[in-house]
């Protein structure tokens, strides 16, 4: 059946996508009823009556199964798809099979289809790898793209960027599936009819006229942060053209607090840049500066290097030192979970921290100390003063203003600047106060000031705080038959909320279709360059703002090589851009550390507001996986296990053990999936600020009691296939007065008696005493740095029966740093991305059936013990627990007890000792997957894969067979990338160097805690590791001898504090 | 009626009990005949030494088949696992002896029983339908509750009238003639 | 009682028996030796192509080197079927009104794809990578053939696992010098046993072990 | 034991419970079970039961159609339980069987006369649920038309069965195991349906039972030869059926699943499997005797043993329960210590009770004279020896995989429509099958009953 195999096809669809040509154009005009007829159907309406037809459009079952048709599933579900063609292939192939003729079963001819004229530099078969950047907030994150014939397949950080050093995060990784999603906005429409990007052109030439005219008043744009330089600079010489136009900003999940706060501290807006290399102490002010935000990549990277024990021998591990971190937060974020202490204060309470601390530092200010924070007060003051100018204190981008203030201030007082963090100029070509930028555009829309609205990139309608009611700002008033706005444009990746109602709206291109530039978290300056032309008639944000002015035409790249002549003027300009596309940075561009001074006194603040403990605190955060809602329509995220909850395809109102208590909120296990799977949980209203959401609560051990968190990013009305109507929409009940924390008695919250079931991928979080995950302090490794083997390890090989294989050649090996992973899940996307892992759905995942070939399993403490292992029923030990996260993919077993198992051979050991998984021979039995103590292999319970959604099959891997149903499959340590490397050295008759393969999951990982490599080689970094004394087996007493190992965790705690956190419970008390 | 000799195959006799059978067939071997043969519904204790049957050879091939099954079992498990194509499947030996004794025994029986069942078919001649005692009318009852003697003509004593009358003088009723079309 | 059965039936009962037990071995053989035939293997099998691209005329007559068309053949995994530019070179000048060219002038002119049928076809499931045995010494016509003698182009071996296999297991029998690894006229010395082994060393050939371990062809 | 009851065995009971009512005669055994078949109306029960059992084959079809076209996912088997329903009802069905060649093949070699007039529709018993068994192992693997890949073949990709696989042990235990039982089965048939040809009055009929007696005419060389290969047959049969469910055992206790991994399986297993196949072929008796009015041959003196065999059985089977308990503390090995914990406590708890309930409690009625005499109550008691080993199956398949090593991946499983289906389905093929044996077949073997009459009447004189 090589219907398996897109290796042929792949192989061979050259050069099909350098040409602008959407493949799978025909699927659309296929059926009872396909675009053309919609559009026809709508040709007759005009203006707005066209909109009731699409009212009655929708309720259309032709139409909607057009729009199933039209936006094909990632995920398919166990009931709903037919017996189709290849149903009937299948049935057909049974039979041939019986007949005892399968495997070679005589398949149809298949064609070999060259290029015409092939690229230069390009080899078939060989992947090319460009370097180009993602831009993202106010950063910008550089990428290294591997391209196959054309097709962008998979990303990989840029060692030579600042924002990457090599590692990516999630967003990064799963950026390429958004390129490839089949729900992306593919043309220019008006009135969601299809139009021509000239007609828009004329349009816009139109409005720009009669806007020149009026000097530019009453053109408003709005755009998300911007750090390209170019698009910067076109938006000046826009304003300038117009004096009267107005710019206005509003990125929904990146606070102001670090903003006005720097304004605040030196009166003006500058940018804070972290060194946490240099930092012996660090305390987090709920900043999750590890997993999110500007810079957290090179932060986790220069973070964790301080706690790698690697350099320490025998001899001097007495002496080994580690850095310390503090983090008070909220809830938790991975950041908290790295912590050596964790404090859970509700948001507010920080910011009293903040002020004692400042106090307690003799800056001045008030002293009132949050509940139980004393002991925790002292510790850290005293901590932070004996390293001075070698600690650091880093605030959360959601705290407001004030604690961003304070930090400034008590990091100048310990003489921290110049060493753990320097400032420098803005990285934003424009920074303003986002909210008051949105508000002062919603105030001059309602005055019928604004005549034309463009809005660059962002969704305002479901972005903005509700009380502002953006939608209505610009929709046609049904009664009045008006529209404040004459003209609205949108210009978004999809066809979005806002799009909807918007006149125009032009398909933004992806950054892997577009010439542009991005800065980073520092300043440097990246080129995007583009690896594939635009798969659709969609366009750069810059080009259509270009659209309005007096040179229309003009292309990204014609622009943004103009802006580098004049910016970096250089002898051969030409040559500088090679570099510059080569590298990917424009070296040494980063802007240059500046000197600011302290214009603030902790003293001067107001007094602090305080809410009474029996209030609640609702948090608005921005979600781990499709953050503010822009990637709601990636599978990948969405199938995502979030780092601490392990929830996908859902977000859920968070809330602590204790204040589940007294809400009596509880989950129900369900038979089905249960502790893997298939959650029931309470489902509650949220009524906040005038407005109602309903959401299913989750509980949440370390989270602060009477804190909810609401994550961001859901409930998308318009989102696409996956994305729409997945979760409940925080935004609905976000105020622009409570942006990011809103205080509202616990009435607010009502339990409606319903349950609603979510797929979650690990409920069970103890350890059940169990060796599995072996964590010490400081202390213990000095002590006894062998400390993860008692009990358990290996048993001693002469106990075994059978004589050891000999590896002779390469033995490839892995290890895992449990004490730098932050759970950040970058690898499992990179894995999910590189091995053409399927996304299986919600329903699937319920039933325990997801397919991540590396999964990280997040455990509280031993010392956690709950009756149940249930969080709902409440237990003081889950107030605060101690959290880690372990990622485990296949541990690659010598003593495999999958390959003895194994019935026809499938699974077997490679020469080199790698657990080989031959798809094409499994039949299927999961005798295997039961055999394996560590619950690492995959099944294909169903056809998962999307074999019909053409660009789909442009994303996947050509090295990678993909899996069809009803084959066992597994982590293979990238056999690919081995397969490739060892190809190329044996061509030059060399051994493969160390660190010449590199696995998915070790490239993506921030922390480098996955090292892979040849265990044979005493030399290879892995070999190095595996010597360590924390170097421990999984389930080593099992003598199953895998080639994956662990390097146990050890954390840094302050012996002040050390019986505190020993007893979390006390420190929540 | 007399048929012509040709068109004979023996001549049989009928009687109620095995007793009375087993009596019957010692007589007629003391009589000195040699191609005959008894039928019964069911094994009747005693006939076999009454009518001098030795050992047969079907244990030996049951015998036989069970090696075979055995060997050929092992041999082939051994081949695969350690000549044609060895693999290391989970650090086992490529000849995990053990883990091939399950089949082993499976085919060890496996033969046995094949060679036992053909075996005993192909000896005793059968698929045979179409046999010349079943001309004989009341034979039908061979098959419910009575017991036959059939003396053939192939036998060197044979003479119709005289053997019929021996027979009959074995208080057997129903003595016929069995034709031979 | 009278006789169900004639007499014949005795006979035909015993025969059909044995002819069942013959005839179930006749049909396993046969599904063996189908599953190996070029019904499926489609070895020796020439295919209707778009242009009747005649390697013996270009590598038997013109004498141009495989290399010259099939780019990626010492570097990369595919060994690459040329762009209709790669024609276009020559015959732009030769032949350049030929009928039987069209197609080509007219993909180029077009700039579509020729659709190519594909001739050897591996077992599925497969990453053949030809650069490393290119680079190992394994010549071109030790798997495809004498193609300098090929007209149409076919199939010359099965292309099965087993075939495979056999070379993975002792590469000894076909490993020639590298500078022959492109002569499609090379026919293995009488010694080939003791230069096999030789080359062997020589060119660092990984162990049987390796070289029939799974992934090493499959991922 | 309460003081009305007689002693447990002796020559007094056997005398009042006779394998064979009295006053039977070679000609009234053969009429009388032969008219089953020839003579005798097919009775509308009969076609009702057949018309419900034939449609519970139906939805086995559809059930499994549906599977072929989806996939396993159709059923309730996720990461971590891998194996599901299929595997429970196959470790279950197989079990069932070994009744039948006990019956036939050790009763024989022990020379015990009772089993005469039960080992035929024993063995039928056998041979379908063999049949239902072997259902399951090919439509379980995820890619069914690839499943002969388990069997060796000279394939193109020069690639053999895995042979340390207990799976593929089960391959050769469960073929071998259908094969003989159905020689064996075919073998005792051969002179019954020479009966049956001399008998029945249509000419089909004649040519049918003809052609299937493959000219049998009981003559002495003929029998003398069948005896002897007849109990080679047994004696084989014998260490077979032992064997097949050892190696069913293996299944589990090869892997390292705590819960699986444990050495007293093969002879439990192989208890237990005796143990449900009892109950079943008493479940099948009691029905059977009263429509065919056949109390003369399978008299009270049959149920009496076989629920002594059940009650000899469940005990083993309960030493079993108590051994891999004993053998789990006393290794103290944390694992499967865990694992006790959560059959006693675990969410699955309940299924571990009721399997004790089922399996170890009720039987022990079976201490009792009028229990084992009172058909109804023994009918009940056989059904529920079934259901309880049926939980027997499900406990040690399903809750060992629900929590095994690693804490984070542990799951919990429950069967979907479709797993109901299949299961259902093939007790309805199973007693489809059933219903058209003892139409066309005589289900008490005629031959051995005349042999039974020839030595009963010897013991009389």
């Amino acid at each position: 059946m090589n219907g398996m195999r897109e290796h042929e096809q792949h192989e061979h669809l050259d050069g099909q996508h350098e040409r602008n040509d959407p493949a799978g154009d025909a699927k659309l005009h296929e059926g009872p009823m396909d675009l053309a007829a919609v559009r026809a159907k709508l040709q007759s309406k005009t203006g707005k009556l066209y909109w009731r037809t699409l009212e009655e459009l929708a309720g259309d079952p032709q139409f909607e199964e057009l729009l199933h048709r039209e936006f094909p599933r990632q995920a398919p579900s166990e009931w709903d798809d037919s017996v189709d063609r290849r149903d009937f292939l299948k049935l057909m192939a049974a039979s041939l099979a019986f007949a005892g003729l399968s495997g070679c079963g005589r398949t149809p001819e298949q064609y070999v289809v060259p290029y015409v004229k092939q690229p230069d530099g390009m080899t078939l078969g060989k992947p090319q790898f460009y370097a180009t950047a993602m831009p993202f907030g106010a950063d910008a994150i550089g990428l290294l793209v591997e391209s196959h014939e054309g097709r962008p397949t998979k990303i990989e950080g840029n060692p030579d960027h600042p924002s990457s050093l090599g590692a990516t995060n999630v967003f990064a990784q799963a950026s390429v599936l958004n390129l490839y999603d089949p729900d992306r906005a593919q043309t220019v429409t008006k009135f969601g009819e299809i139009q021509t990007w000239a007609a828009f052109l004329d349009s816009a030439q139109a409005i720009a006229a009669e806007t020149r005219a009026a000097n530019g008043a009453g053109f408003r744009i709005l755009t998300g942060i911007v750090t390209s330089p170019t698009l910067a600079a076109q938006m000046q010489s826009f304003l300038t053209l117009y004096p009267q136009a107005k710019w206005h900003q509003w990125e929904p999940a990146l606070g102001d607090g670090a903003r006005e706060g720097a304004k605040l501290a030196f009166g003006s807006y500058v940018n804070t840049v972290y060194r946490p290399e240099k930092a012996e102490v660090i305390l987090s002010l709920d900043s999750d500066f590890l997993g999110s935000g500007p810079g957290h990549i090179p932060y986790a990277r220069e973070f964790s290097r301080r706690r790698k024990l690697d350099q320490y021998t025998e001899v001097d591990r007495r002496d080994a030192e580690m850095n310390r971190l503090y983090v008070i937060e909220p809830t938790p974020s991975v950041t908290g979970a790295t912590a050596d202490h964790r404090l859970p204060l509700r948001a507010l309470e920080v910011g009293l921290f903040a002020r004692a601390l400042a106090a307690k530092l003799g800056l001045g200010g008030s002293v009132t100390v949050p509940a139980g924070s004393e002991d925790w007060l002292d510790a850290v003051a005293k901590d932070l003063q004996k390293h001075k100018g070698a600690s650091l204190v880093v605030t959360g981008e959601h705290q407001p203003a004030e604690v961003h203030a304070l930090a400034h201030a008590i990091n100048a007082s310990l003489g921290n600047v110049g060493t753990s963090l320097y400032y420098t100029e803005p990285v934003e070509a424009h920074p303003v106060n986002h909210l008051e930028a949105l508000r002062q555009l919603c105030a001059d829309i309602d005055a019928g000031k604004v005549e034309t609205l463009l809005i660059l990139g962002v969704n305002p309608v479901y972005t903005a705080p509700h009380d502002f009611d953006f939608a209505s700002k610009i929709k046609l008033d049904p009664s009045t038959k008006q529209k404040k706005v004459k003209n609205t444009i949108c210009v978004s990746s999809h066809f979005d909320e806002t799009a909807e109602v918007c006149d125009w709206h032009v398909g933004e291109s992806h950054y892997l279709e577009t010439w542009g530039d991005a800065r980073a978290f520092d300043g440097t300056v990246t080129v995007i360059q583009p690896l594939i032309a635009p798969l659709y008639h969609t366009h750069s944000a810059r080009a259509v703002l270009g659209a309005f002015t007096e040179k229309p035409g003009a292309t990204d790249y014609d622009v943004l090589r103009e802006r580098l002549k004049a910016a970096y003027p250089s002898a051969d300009f030409e040559k500088f851009w090679r570099k510059t596309l080569n590298d990917g940075v424009i070296s040494n561009s980063a802007s240059a550390p500046i000197n600011v001074t302290l214009k603030f006194n902790p003293a001067s603040l107001p007094a602090a507001k305080t809410s009474s403990l029996d209030e609640l605190e609702f948090l608005f955060r921005p979600d781990p996986c499709v953050y503010d809602g822009r990637f709601a329509n990636n599978g990948w995220l969405q199938e995502l296990p979030k780092p601490i909850t392990k929830l996908t395809w859902d977000n859920a109102a968070l809330i602590s053990p204790k204040t589940a208590e007294n809400l009596k909120l509880a989950h129900n296990v369900a038979w089905g999936g249960g502790e893997h799977g298939k959650v029931y949980s309470n489902v509650i209203d949220v009524a906040l600020a005038n407005s109602k959401v309903t959401a299913a609560a989750w509980i949440v051990p370390g989270q602060a009691d009477g804190v909810v968190v609401l994550p961001l990013g859901y409930g998308r009305k318009r989102a696409g296939y996956t994305g729409t109507n997945k979760g409940f929409n925080a935004y609905a009940v976000r105020s622009s007065s409570a942006l990011w924390a809103a205080t509202a008695s616990s009435t607010m919250i009502k339990k409606t008696g319903e349950d609603y079931p979510l797929a979650c991928t690990q409920y069970h979080f103890n350890m059940e005493g169990r060796q599995i995950l072996a964590t010490g302090t400081l202390e213990e490794y000095r002590k006894n740095p062998g400390f993860a083997h008692e009990p358990g390890g290996n048993p001693p090989k002469e106990l075994s029966l059978y004589t050891e294989y000999s590896y002779p050649g390469y033995a490839w090996g892995m290890t895992i740093d449990l004490n730098s992973c932050n759970g950040c899940n970058a690898c499992v996307v990179a894995c999910q991305s590189e091995n053409n892992i399927a996304v299986v759905g919600k329903d699937q995942v319920m039933r325990g059936r997801e397919m991540h070939w590396i999964r990280i399993d997040r455990y509280y403490e031993k010392s956690v013990k709950s009756a149940t292992n249930d969080p709902s029923s409440y237990d003081a030990s889950l107030d605060n627990p101690p959290t880690f996260f372990q990622p485990v993919p296949c541990q690659q077993c010598e003593n495999a007890p999958c390959e003895q198992v194994c019935p026809v051979g499938a699974t077997v050991h490679s020469a080199e000792g790698l657990n080989d998984m031959v798809y094409n021979r499994c039949v299927g039995t999961r005798y295997c997957s039961n055999n394996c103590p560590y619950k690492v292999r995959r099944f294909n319970f169903l056809r998962f894969q999307d074999w019909e959604t053409p660009q789909l099959k442009l994303l996947r891997n050509p090295e990678v067979t993909v899996r069809s149903r009803g084959v066992m499959e597994k982590c293979t340590y990238c056999v690919q990338r081995i397969n490739t490397a060892r190809i190329e050295a044996e061509k030059d008759n060399r051994k493969i160097r160390d660190g010449e393969i590199v696995t998915a999951c070790e490239a993506a990982c921030p922390t480098q805690a996955i090292v892979f490599g040849n265990a044979n080689d005493p030399n290879s970094r892995v070999a190095k590791l595996k010597a360590q004394q924390r170097n421990y087996t999984l389930l080593g007493e099992l003598n199953a001898r895998p080639r994956t190992t662990y390097l146990a965790a050890v954390r840094n705690p302050n012996p002040e504090l050390l019986t505190a956190s020993r007893s979390p419970a006390k420190e929540s008390a | 009626m007399i048929l012509h000799r040709s068109h004979i195959y023996g001549v049989v006799g009928e009687f109620e009990t095995p007793e009375k059978l087993i009596h019957a067939v010692e007589k007629v071997r003391e009589a000195g005949y040699r191609r005959f043969e008894a039928f019964s519904p069911f094994p009747v204790e005693g006939l076999s030494q009454a009518m001098g049957l030795k050992r047969n050879l079907v244990p030996l091939i049951t015998l036989i088949g069970g090696l075979t099954g055995g060997i050929g079992g092992f041999g082939f498990q051994y081949w695969v696992a350690a000549i044609t194509y060895p693999l290391n499947i989970g650090g086992r030996p490529f000849n995990s002896w053990p883990a091939f004794i399950p089949v082993t025994f499976e085919l060890t029986i496996l033969g046995a029983s094949l060679a036992a069942v053909f075996g005993m078919l192909a000896l005793n001649k059968l698929p045979q339908p179409h046999h010349p005692v079943f001309n004989v009318h009341r034979f039908s009852h061979a098959s419910t509750d009575r017991f036959f003697i059939c003396i053939e003509l192939r036998d060197a004593k044979f003479h119709l009238a005289e053997t019929a009358r021996f027979l009959q003088g074995l208080e057997a009723h129903h003595v016929s003639e069995v034709s031979d079309d | 009682m009278a006789q169900i059965f004639h007499r014949s039936t005795n006979f035909i009962a015993r025969f059909s028996v044995f002819s069942a037990l013959f005839l179930i071995g006749v049909a396993l053989v046969a599904v063996i030796a189908v599953a190996r035939s070029p019904y499926m293997t489609r070895q020796n099998v020439t295919r209707e192509q778009p242009v009747q691209f005649s390697h013996k005329h270009h590598v038997g007559d013109d004498g141009i080197d495989c290399r010259y068309c099939h780019t990626g053949v010492e570097t990369s995994a595919v060994a690459g079927i040329p762009p209709t530019k790669t024609c276009m070179n020559c015959h732009a000048v030769l032949f350049n009104n030929a009928a039987y060219l069209e197609p080509i002038r007219e993909s180029y002119r077009s700039d579509k794809s020729i659709h190519w049928v594909k001739v050897h076809r591996l077992a599925d499931f497969v990453y053949f990578n030809h650069s490393i045995h290119v680079n190992k010494g394994v010549g071109c016509s030790s798997c495809h053939g004498q193609i300098n003698q090929m007209p149409l182009v076919f199939q010359a071996n099965t292309l099965l696992m087993q075939w495979c296999l056999d070379c993975h297991r002792n590469p000894e029998q076909v490993l020639r010098p590298k500078d022959q690894v492109f002569n499609m006229d090379w026919k293995a010395p009488d010694n080939q046993a003791e230069l096999g082994a030789k080359l062997r060393e020589e060119y660092k050939i990984r162990t049987t072990a390796e070289l029939t371990s799974c992934s090493t062809c499959h991922r | 034991m309460s003081a009305g009851q007689p002693p447990f065995d002796s020559p007094e009971i056997r005398r009042l419970t006779p394998v064979l009512g009295p006053g039977h005669t070679y000609a009234s055994v053969t009429d009388k079970i032969s008219a089953i078949v020839l003579t005798r109306r097919t009775s509308l029960g009969w076609f009702i039961g057949f018309a419900i059992a034939f449609s519970l084959t139906g939805l086995m079809t559809v059930a499994i159609g549906w599977l072929f076209i989806k996939g396993t996912g159709i059923w309730g088997i996720n990461i971590p339980i891998g194996w599901g329903f299929a595997i429970v009802n196959f470790v279950w069905w197989i079990g069932i069987g070994h009744a039948g060649t006990l019956i036939s093949a050790i009763l024989f070699l022990l020379n015990q006369k009772w089993r005469t007039s039960i080992n035929r529709f024993a063995e039928a018993m056998t041979l379908f649920a063999v049949a239902c068994a072997g259902i399951f192992p090919l439509i379980h693997t995820g890619r069914p038309w690839m499943a002969f890949y388990m069997f060796p073949y000279p394939s193109t990709m020069g690639i053999w069965p895995q042979f340390r696989s207990p799976l593929i042990w089960d391959v050769f235990a469960v073929s071998t195991y259908g094969t003989v039982s159905l020689m064996f089965w075919f073998v005792g048939l051969i002179p019954d349906l020479a009966t049956l040809r001399d008998r029945a009055i249509q000419k089909p009929a004649k040519i049918i039972y003809g052609t299937l007696a493959m000219g049998w005419r009981g003559s002495a060389r003929h029998w003398h030869r069948y005896q002897s290969a007849y109990l080679l047959l047994a004696g084989l049969a014998t260490p077979l059926v032992l064997s097949v469910h050892s190696v069913i055992s293996f299944d589990f206790s090869v892997s390292i699943v705590p819960g699986w991994h444990t050495t007293i399986f093969p002879p439990y297993f192989v208890a237990g499997a005796i143990y449900s196949g009892f109950a079943m072929v008493i479940t099948i008796a009691i029905p059977l005797r009263k429509a065919y009015g056949l109390e003369d041959y399978i008299t009270m003196r049959h149920l009496d043993n076989m629920a002594k065999v059940m009650l000899a059985t469940g005990l083993i089977v309960a030493y079993g329960y108590f051994f891999e308990f004993f053998l789990s503390l006393y290794s103290g090995n944390k694992f499967d210590v865990f694992l006790v914990q959560q059959r006693l406590q675990g969410p699955y708890a309940p299924f571990y009770y009721s399997l004790i309930l089922c399996n170890i409690l009720t039987p022990q009625l079976l201490w009792f004279y009028k229990i084992r005499h009172n058909v109804v109550v023994l009918f009940i008691m056989s059904i529920v020896v079934n259901i309880g080993m049926w939980l027997e199956r499900f406990v040690i398949v399903v809750i060992s995989l629900t929590r095994d090593f690693v804490p984070s991946a542990w799951g919990r499983y429950s069967p979907t429509f479709w797993d109901w289906a299949t299961y259902i389905g093939t007790i309805g093929m199973f007693v489809m099958l059933i219903f058209l044996f003892v139409r066309v077949l005589p289900a008490i073997s005629i031959a051995e009953m005349r042999e039974l009459v020839a030595e009963t009447s010897e013991e009389k004189e």
